[in-house]
């Protein structure tokens, strides 16, 4: 049954996205980050899956990939106040200064 | 390459080089002093004069043509091998004019001395008449078509220079350097400019014509051209006809022919001597001494290719109708110099068309010589007419023969002067030069059986008559004009014959025409057979018998004398005796027609100066302007619009940059889909 | 050991510097001093290593296909030698530039990490270690874009850097999954040796998320969009990294997995490859026009040759896919040489622009090239430094920068018959007339207007040092132009494997 | 029976995803997040990988979310200040 | 065409030590700073003038050439300093008159004051960018490989835009770019050309190849590829419009050289790559037609519109416009010949032009303007000026004893052996006779300026105007009287002249 959650990754992956394209807040925007970080890792152990154990190499893999997603996770909500302290909202429309 | 003597080489060198060294020592003499300048410059032409004399020795010599060659430029690995070689070819023609031009350019030389006296730019005059010479003498010696070249534009920049001598265009003087009335007035600078670029049309023409003549026979040196037209084939057999019409080109466009005739008139802002030296004696005629250059090759090779023929009937036609249509517009011209120079045009006519019947007739002497004498005898008497005419306007301080009139007791020697030379132009028979030379060239008319040419021939004697009288009783009969009494008032009228530094010159050169008339017969005689034997070996037609009876001689002396006195008598009555010229409104728009120039002159400004003057704004402010300026900053504009457009995409949005992420990812995929799966 | 010292260093570098740290607080020389000495013992590493390659290196007891590797081969060590070569210049460069910024001992040991996690992307023999240094690498570069988060510029930028680049990473470890899902290995050669030799749909599915994934990084539009934010917004060494070799860290991931796992001769990517070159060179240099802010100015460019480099490649994978190997081969190497050469060539130009723009804005205190004009009047090496540089990358002869279009025009030039060819070639001549236009015109106005009324002093040595360094790498890349050709032509062989 | 649990467990994973994403309330985002977080580890459970599935619920539901609050309550004050 | 290909060729050091003496000279021109800023201007002309003297033994010594290898990388393959007989005349004419333009700039008013510039731009700057230039000129003319004949190519684009924008008047920033950009464009189709060439023949290198490549199609579309990006650089209609506003605002001395290698580079290119790298490949074709119906359009329109032009440099650019339309004429003819033409013309429009282009800046300098229309009567004034200004513009028109008479006369006789040399060409001969006659026009715009600024009354102007010191006309008599020397002894070129063939 490994393809449902080969299926649900890739539905996790699109609502990830889908996420940071269409909300305005940066809080979700990071959570959408955190979505499509879990899906990836979903469809690494559903791929890894031989239908008992999961291959090792998957499981260091997500194990690493779950580390550096709360890693970029706090450095993002790092910055969200860094932000909030500038523009004093955390609304993605704020941060358009940069551009052209 | 025939026999070369080296001893003919000398006076050929410095035939040329002796002026156009004369030429440069004047700048440096000019730092010397005034009279070192002035004497070295007229010594200098009097050396090239001896040198040409003694070139004179070889002429009834059988040695004749000497070629003597130098390598000058060689292409050893061109497609046509062609070297082109500096030298001097030395026959009887190239002996006739080189004396011609160095005796006469002496004399006005002398001329100069006196009547050019205290101008500011005399360093510059004496710089650019001897180069004048010099190039006119290298013109006349060189032996190839490249060489000649060198004289034959040395001379175009030089009257360049010299036409447009008064070239500060100063108004205060216009009665002296202008030329023109109205519309057709033209200052020195322009008409200078004119010379120049009316003669470069025809150069260019000529130009072209010797390309095509390298190319069918590999040469340019003039005796191989006449080696190889005899036995031309093949494939370049089509190239003679073109070329020879082309280089007559170039001799229309010196000589002032038809339809490039128009520089010569206003050539006469040139001081006097200028006038005299460029367009009597000298540069005029290298056109004629082109065609008689040329008549060899052309006349060989019609053996080739009979449609040669076509080449001497324009030669003959262009002269004649020259001839023609000058001397009309000489008839009302109120100028003294430019019935003058008109009278030049219409005389150089009758030397084409001596030259050009000559080419169709097995007798190629008797026009060949006609053109040859006439040139000879014009080159005298048209001297003798402008320096005494120059005489003339010095002394009433103006060109127009309106402001003239009842000079000749005031002014005797030169009326004497100028009414000899004048009867010699109008070809009075039997003791004047031109009555000779122009029957030769009549008589080889009536001997071609070309009888139109013959006619137009005869007419032009009469107008010629006519506007020669009309040109002595303006000026030296009838009552002095008012512009005489005014000048007498504010003192500039200096009425009376000049000194004789002036004088002399044109007495000497008038003596000459009367001295050469006298002889005339046995001129005549000498110069047929000098040309037919030198020909007759040139052409391998073996010895020539002349074969010259006397009747047409009489009939043509008697035919002109006729026309003579039919275009003389109408103008002695009216200028001489005071009768009122018939009027009539024919007549006074004939005289408009003639006095504006047939329009030639206004047709070739609508026709070709102002349209180029106009195109030249037009492509400046439509092509440049309008569409290259526009379409670099179009180009400009466009690159930074699309880059303003594209930078608007980038609003900075987080959502949006990860939206362009998502579509980037989905166009991949469909890429993938469309392109790679299917 | 051996091919864990060049990583080692910089990371015991970074350890160093944070406990130095503790102890002596704000002693940027120190920590700078560390940076480039720890940098500058990697590089000998690295050199000490370059005679014996390929070099591989595997954690006991951690075997492969699955266990961790290090492999190092030609076309590796020559990215590590830039990408440590330009850290070193860039850190001693920080020296100064940085003086008057507080929390240096993180700047550095971030700066460190950087370069480290760069080391261990070119050195990575496996997918996994691949991505996990490529994380270490994004991480850092996050956090040094925003280092100055007391203003709202480098915040707004290095957000808006997070969160692209950690979308293109997960999407490229989302296509890894899948490669691992096919093949059941990370491990390079043994995916090499397992992945089908027909094409499939799933590895069509696991390439396209991969180039998208690490597209972001190496900056192909329209993945571009971070890049004209986040080098700007950086201290200048920083930029003068990102633009200069981390861009190139995904052009190396990319090509690598590409070439090496999907082979051109099964996957047709050719013209993936050259649509998005294309694309990216020519929307680079259009938007490189309107620029004002020098730093945008030459983040615009990079992203055009970024276009170039990836066109070399399509042009390369599409010649193996099309024509015979015969043919393909020598035309395939050809582009390929030309693009590893136009890495480094923009690798050290770019560098030297951020470096040496970096000098002008240290000097001046403005970004805007309107209030920059004539500079180079008055900061005689910074601007004549500054100016190799551009008509480097202006692809002006004899500098390197021309060399490597030519080679990488020669490619499809070779080819003008094939339609597509003369389709890149044009878009090529088309670009590099732009590029050269644009340079031009950044010349003209640092180097010949009037010089600025107001007193400007040159910049310190130790900032005009790796400035000049670098100017000099341009004038010596001319100058050994063969064996730099033959150099980089070395380089890419194992990608024609 | 596995499989019946294992789709379940897939839908829910995606309907947490989908309500963290939709759902107004910041805090209820989290939770929703970490539920999410919750059910994946649950999957990693179900495919046979426990260590993985209990750092998931160790980090991801735990520490992330945590951040995620913290984060809120800074914002929170800030606001309020 | 068969060419002169028998010729021997030697190992010659002496061309690599020429171009690093510029390349050095120009570094310690660059170096010369304060006080020494002076001594720049007499150390480029003195360099310049050994460099020429070392280069004369290339002229004399005849029917060799000469080679020193340079590089051989992997892929772009091997190149060569080499010279055959063009490349000889090509690269005294361009050293002598470089000495000239130094000596010109050096001892002329400041450059600042006299081109109207800034006044900021160090005179060192100035010759250093002037040698730099030079030394792309020498090289482009020396070099065996199509890679190096564009690297120097590109090294001459650049230091003449340098010079331009730094020292140019007017617009001169602008300008600098529109000439910068135009060129550039030429010189990547040239590139193109290149690459396709080295595509379709393998080789890049003259002498690396034992024979002529076969006349396939990918070489004529190679060749023609390469031939556009030179009509570009040379100015051909209608690609000429950046180059009236490059001279115009370019300071006098580099328009000098400018305007020679708009023709020269232009005319060398063409001629080595249709005669050395690809004999033949488009000599039947219509290529070559239209390449002369180009230079025809050249000839008139450049020339109609410079007679209306009253800045006088703009006049001269737009003559040279014209005169490059001689030199494609030369080129069309694909003969020796032709070919002679084509160079002699480069060498008599260098001198000409750059005595014209010193001229102007003295009339800018000595008679206050150099705007025809406000200029009047300078012939009573400026008598050494005048008259080299009258000469120039002969020698432009093609009237011996000046050298373009020769230039003229070859390049129209090689025409009019390809049009009428085997089976009658018509359209050959209609460009023929419509070049022919269309050389009217060079005598027309030029006696046309000589007549606006010399003759005429004299006004507030001229009155205070007078021939400028000797070392500042020296130049310009010195080309008037190289003129008329190599007129009278146009052996002294054609002699020299071969070109080789593989």
């Amino acid at each position: 049954m490994a393809e449902v959650f080969t299926a649900a990754a890739l539905a996790l992956f699109l609502v990830g996205i889908y996420c940071i394209i269409t909300k305005r807040n940066l809080i979700k925007i990071v959570v959408g980050m955190e979505i499509m970080t879990a899906a990836v890792n979903l469809n690494f152990i559903s791929l890894a899956w031989n239908g008992e154990v999961a291959d090792p190499l998957a499981s260091s893999i997500v194990l690493i990939s779950i580390a550096i997603a709360a890693a970029i996770a706090a450095l993002a909500l790092s910055l969200i106040i860094n932000a909030f302290k500038h523009t004093g909202s955390v609304d993605s429309r704020k941060l358009r200064r940069l551009r052209w | 390459m025939v026999d070369v003597t080296y001893s003919a080489l000398l006076p050929a060198v410095l035939c040329w080089t002796i002026p156009v060294a004369g030429a440069f020592a004047t700048l440096g003499l000019s730092k010397v002093g005034a009279r070192a300048r002035d004497y070295g410059a007229v010594l200098t032409s009097i050396l090239a004069a001896i040198s040409a004399a003694s070139l004179l020795p070889l002429l009834p010599s059988e040695g004749l043509p000497i070629d003597i060659r130098f390598d000058w430029v060689t292409l050893p690995f061109s497609e046509m091998p062609l070297s082109i070689g500096a030298g001097f070819l030395i026959d009887p023609l190239s002996i006739i004019l080189c004396n011609v031009v160095s005796v006469i350019g002496s004399l006005i030389m002398v001329y100069s001395l006196k009547y050019m006296e205290g101008d500011p730019s005399l360093t510059r005059y004496w710089f650019f008449m001897n180069l004048f010479l010099g190039n006119m003498l290298l013109l006349v010696l060189s032996d190839n078509f490249v060489q000649m070249l060198f004289g034959w534009e040395g001379v175009g920049v030089c009257s360049y220079a010299l036409i447009g001598f008064w070239h500060s265009d100063s108004k205060e003087d216009w009665l002296k350097c202008w030329v023109g009335e109205g519309k057709e007035s033209c200052p020195p600078s322009h008409s200078g400019m004119k010379a120049f670029i009316m003669t470069r049309f025809g150069d260019v023409l000529m130009l072209m014509g010797v390309f095509l003549l390298i190319v069918a026979l590999g040469t340019a040196n003039f005796l191989e051209l006449q080696n190889g037209a005899a036995s031309v084939a093949g494939p370049y057999k089509f190239l003679l006809l073109p070329a020879a019409l082309l280089i007559f080109g170039g001799a229309v466009g010196k000589s002032a022919q038809l339809p490039l005739m128009e520089w010569l008139p206003d050539a006469m802002t040139g001081p006097t001597p200028v006038s005299a030296l460029i367009h009597a004696a000298t540069m005029v005629k290298a056109g004629v001494y082109l065609v008689a250059r040329v008549f060899p090759i052309f006349y060989i090779a019609l053996v080739a290719d009979p449609a040669l023929i076509t080449f001497f009937q324009v030669v003959a036609w262009v002269g004649a109708l020259t001839a023609f249509v000058a001397a009309t517009q000489a008839t009302v011209s109120t100028e003294l110099k430019k019935v003058l120079a008109y009278s030049t045009v219409s005389q150089i006519g009758y030397m084409m068309l001596g030259m050009g019947v000559a080419g169709t007739v097995a007798e190629f002497y008797i026009g060949y010589a006609g053109g040859v004498m006439h040139l000879m005898s014009h080159a005298v008497f048209k001297a003798a007419l402008f320096l005494s005419a120059g005489a003339v306007i010095h002394a009433v301080n103006s060109r127009f023969m309106y402001h003239m009139g009842g000079l000749g007791k005031k002014m005797p020697l030169t009326y004497v002067a100028m009414l000899a030379s004048s009867l010699s132009l109008m070809g009075m028979p039997v003791f004047f030069s031109g009555f000779w030379s122009k029957d030769m060239v009549l008589e080889s008319a009536l001997l071609a059986g070309q009888y139109p040419l013959l006619m137009l021939g005869l007419l032009t004697v009469s107008v010629t008559c006519f506007y020669t009288v009309r040109m002595l009783g303006l000026v030296f009969h009838g009552k002095p004009s008012e512009h005489q009494a005014a000048e007498a008032a504010a003192g500039h009228l200096h009425l009376g014959d000049p000194s004789p530094k002036m004088t002399v010159p044109y007495q000497i050169l008038a003596a000459a025409t009367v001295a050469m008339g006298v002889t005339g017969y046995f001129q005549r005689e000498w110069l047929v057979k000098l040309f037919a034997g030198y020909y007759s070996g040139i052409f391998a037609l073996g010895h020539i018998e002349i074969s010259e009876g006397l009747m047409p001689q009489l009939f043509t002396a008697a035919l002109s004398t006729l026309f003579l006195l039919a275009g003389a008598v109408p103008a002695y009555l009216i200028y001489f005796r005071g009768r009122t010229p018939p009027q009539s409104g024919l007549l006074s728009s004939i005289r408009n027609l003639l006095f504006r120039r047939y329009y030639l002159n206004a047709l070739y400004y609508a026709l070709f100066v102002n349209p180029t003057m106009w195109l030249a704004e037009r492509l400046y402010s439509a092509m440049e302007v309008g569409f290259f300026d526009r379409l670099n900053a179009g180009i400009a504009a466009a690159a930074r619009s699309a880059s303003s457009k594209l930078r608007k995409s980038h609003a900075g949005d987080l959502n949006y940059n990860v939206l362009a992420f998502a579509v980037g990812l989905a166009l991949l995929m469909l890429i993938i889909l469309v392109v790679v799966i299917w | 050991m051996s091919l864990l010292e060049p990583l080692l260093y910089p990371l015991i570098g970074a350890v160093a510097i944070i406990a130095v740290s503790s102890l002596a607080r704000g002693r940027g020389l120190l920590y700078c001093l560390i940076a480039v000495s720890s940098l500058t013992a990697s590089l000998a590493a690295l050199l000490h290593l370059y005679t014996a390659l390929p070099v591989a290196f595997t954690l006991d007891g951690f075997l492969p296909p699955n266990g961790v590797q290090l492999y190092l081969d030609s076309f590796g060590a020559f990215m590590a030698l830039l990408f440590v070569g330009i850290g070193i210049l860039a850190a001693a460069y920080s020296f100064k530039y940085m003086a008057d910024d507080d929390g240096l001992e993180k700047y550095y040991a971030l700066l460190l990490l950087l370069v480290a996690g760069l080391l261990g992307v070119a050195a990575a023999g496996d997918l996994f270690t691949l991505f996990v240094f490529w994380e270490l690498m994004c991480i850092s570069s996050y956090a040094l874009v925003s280092f100055r988060n007391y203003r709202w510029e480098p915040v707004e930028a290095g957000f808006k850097y997070l969160v692209m680049s950690t979308v293109g990473s997960i999407t490229a470890l989302y296509g890894m999954s899948f490669l691992y899902g096919i093949t059941g290995t990370l491990h390079i050669s043994e995916l090499v040796s397992r992945m089908p030799a027909v094409a499939t749909p799933e590895g069509y599915f696991a390439l396209v998320l991969i180039f998208a994934g690490f597209g972001v990084t190496s900056a192909i539009v329209p993945f571009h969009t971070w890049l004209p934010d986040a080098p700007p917004a950086a201290p200048s060494p920083v930029s003068a990294l990102l633009s200069g070799v981390v861009i190139k860290a995904g052009v190396y991931a990319t090509f690598r997995i590409m070439f090496t796992i999907f082979k051109p001769a099964s996957y047709d990517f050719g013209l993936l490859l050259i649509v998005f070159g294309a694309i990216t060179l020519t929307v680079g240099n259009l938007l490189v026009l309107p620029q004002r802010d020098i730093k945008r100015f030459l983040a615009f460019s990079s992203i055009a040759n970024v276009g170039l480099i990836l066109l070399a490649g399509g042009v390369a994978a599409y010649v193996l896919h099309a024509y015979d190997y015969t043919t393909a081969a020598a035309i395939a190497s050809l582009a390929l040489s030309g693009a590893a050469f136009h890495i480094l060539n923009h690798a050290v130009g770019k560098g030297l622009l951020f470096l040496s723009s970096g000098c002008l804005i240290h000097s001046t205190g403005t970004r805007d090239i309107a209030e920059l004009e004539g500079i180079a009047r008055r900061m005689p090496w910074s601007g004549g430094a500054m100016s190799v540089g551009m008509l480097n990358l202006g692809g002006i002869p004899p500098l390197g920068g021309f060399w490597s279009k030519l080679l990488i025009m020669m490619a499809p030039a070779a080819l003008l018959q094939d339609p597509l060819m003369a389709v890149c070639v044009a878009v090529m001549i088309l670009n590099s007339l732009l590029a050269a236009g644009y340079y031009v015109w950044l010349t003209q106005r640092l180097v010949f207007k009037n010089a600025p009324a107001k007193a400007i002093r040159e910049a310190p040595f130790s900032m005009l040092l790796p400035v000049v360094l670098l100017a000099l790498a341009c004038v010596a890349i001319t100058l050994l132009l063969p064996s730099v050709i033959g150099f980089v032509s070395s380089a890419i062989l194992p990608l024609m494997a | 029976m596995t499989d019946a649990v294992s789709i379940t467990v897939a839908v829910l994973i995606v309907a947490f995803a989908i309500i963290a994403v939709e759902v107004r309330d910041l805090v209820r985002m989290a939770a929703a997040f970490s539920l999410m977080s919750v059910m994946v580890a649950f999957a990693f459970y179900l495919m046979g990988s426990p260590y993985v599935s209990v750092f998931q619920l160790a980090v991801n539901a735990g520490a992330v979310t945590v951040l995620f609050l913290a984060l809120l309550h800074v914002i929170k004050k800030r606001r309020l200040e | 065409m068969t060419m002169a290909s028998s010729f021997p060729i030697i190992s010659d050091a002496s061309m690599p030590v020429v171009l690093i003496a510029l390349l050095l000279g120009s570094l310690a021109a660059l170096l010369m700073e304060g006080r020494h800023q002076r001594a720049a201007g007499a150390f480029s002309t003195a360099l310049l003038a050994a460099l020429l003297a070392a280069t004369i033994p290339m002229l004399l010594h005849t029917g060799v050439g000469r080679a020193f290898p340079i590089f051989a990388a992997p892929f772009v393959g091997s190149a060569s300093l080499f010279a055959d007989g063009m490349s000889s005349i090509l690269v005294s004419t361009t050293l002598l008159l470089a000495a000239a333009v130094s000596l010109y700039a050096t001892r002329g008013a400041p450059l600042a004051r006299c081109e109207g510039g800034d006044g900021h731009s160090p005179k060192r700057g100035f010759f250093a960018l002037l040698l730099l230039y030079v030394a792309g000129l020498v090289g482009v003319f020396e070099s065996s490989s199509l890679i190096l004949f564009f690297v120097f190519f590109e090294l001459m684009l650049v230091s003449s835009w340098l010079l331009i924008g730094l020292w140019g008047s007017g617009r001169s920033l602008a300008a600098g770019m529109k000439y910068f950009l135009y060129t550039e464009f030429g010189a990547l189709l040239l590139l193109l050309g290149i690459l396709a060439y080295g595509g379709a023949t393998g080789t890049m290198d003259l002498l690396a190849m034992q024979q002529a490549p076969e006349p396939t199609s990918a070489v004529a579309v190679a060749v023609a590829l390469m031939a556009t990006g030179v009509l570009v650089k040379s100015a051909a209609f209608p690609m000429h419009s950046w180059l009236p506003d490059t001279y115009h605002s370019a300071p006098t001395a580099a328009s000098a050289l400018l305007s020679y290698s708009t023709i020269a580079v232009g005319g060398y290119a063409l001629l080595r790559a249709f005669q050395s790298f690809a004999p033949s490949a488009l000599g039947d074709g219509n290529f070559m037609l239209i390449l002369s119906v180009i230079g025809l359009v050249n000839i008139v329109y450049g020339g109609i519109i410079a007679m209306r032009q009253s800045d006088m440099k703009r006049l001269l650019a737009y003559s040279s416009i014209s005169q490059v339309g001689y030199m494609l004429i030369g080129v069309a003819s694909s003969t020796y010949i032709g070919s002679l033409g084509v160079v002699i013309w480069a060498v008599a429009h260098g001198f000409g032009k750059s005595a014209l282009f010193m001229i102007a800046g003295i009339f800018r300098e000595y008679a206050g303007s150099d705007d025809l229309s406000r200029l009047s009567g300078l012939a009573g004034r400026m008598p050494v000026t005048s008259s080299m200004l009258l000469s120039s513009f002969l020698s432009l028109a093609g009237i011996p004893p000046l050298l373009g008479f020769w230039g003229e006369v070859f390049i129209f006789l090689g025409y009019a052996y390809s049009a009428v040399g085997g089976a009658p060409d018509y359209a050959r001969l209609a460009v023929l006779t419509a070049g022919v006659i269309a050389t009217v026009i060079s005598a027309g715009y030029g006696l046309l300026a000589v007549k606006r600024a010399l003759y005429g009354a004299q006004n507030d102007l001229s009155k205070n105007a007078k021939d400028p010191p000797a070392s500042m006309w020296l130049p310009v008599v010195f080309f008037v009287i190289a003129l008329c020397v190599f007129g009278i002894f146009p052996s002294l070129l054609t002699d020299a002249f071969w070109i080789y063939v593989p």
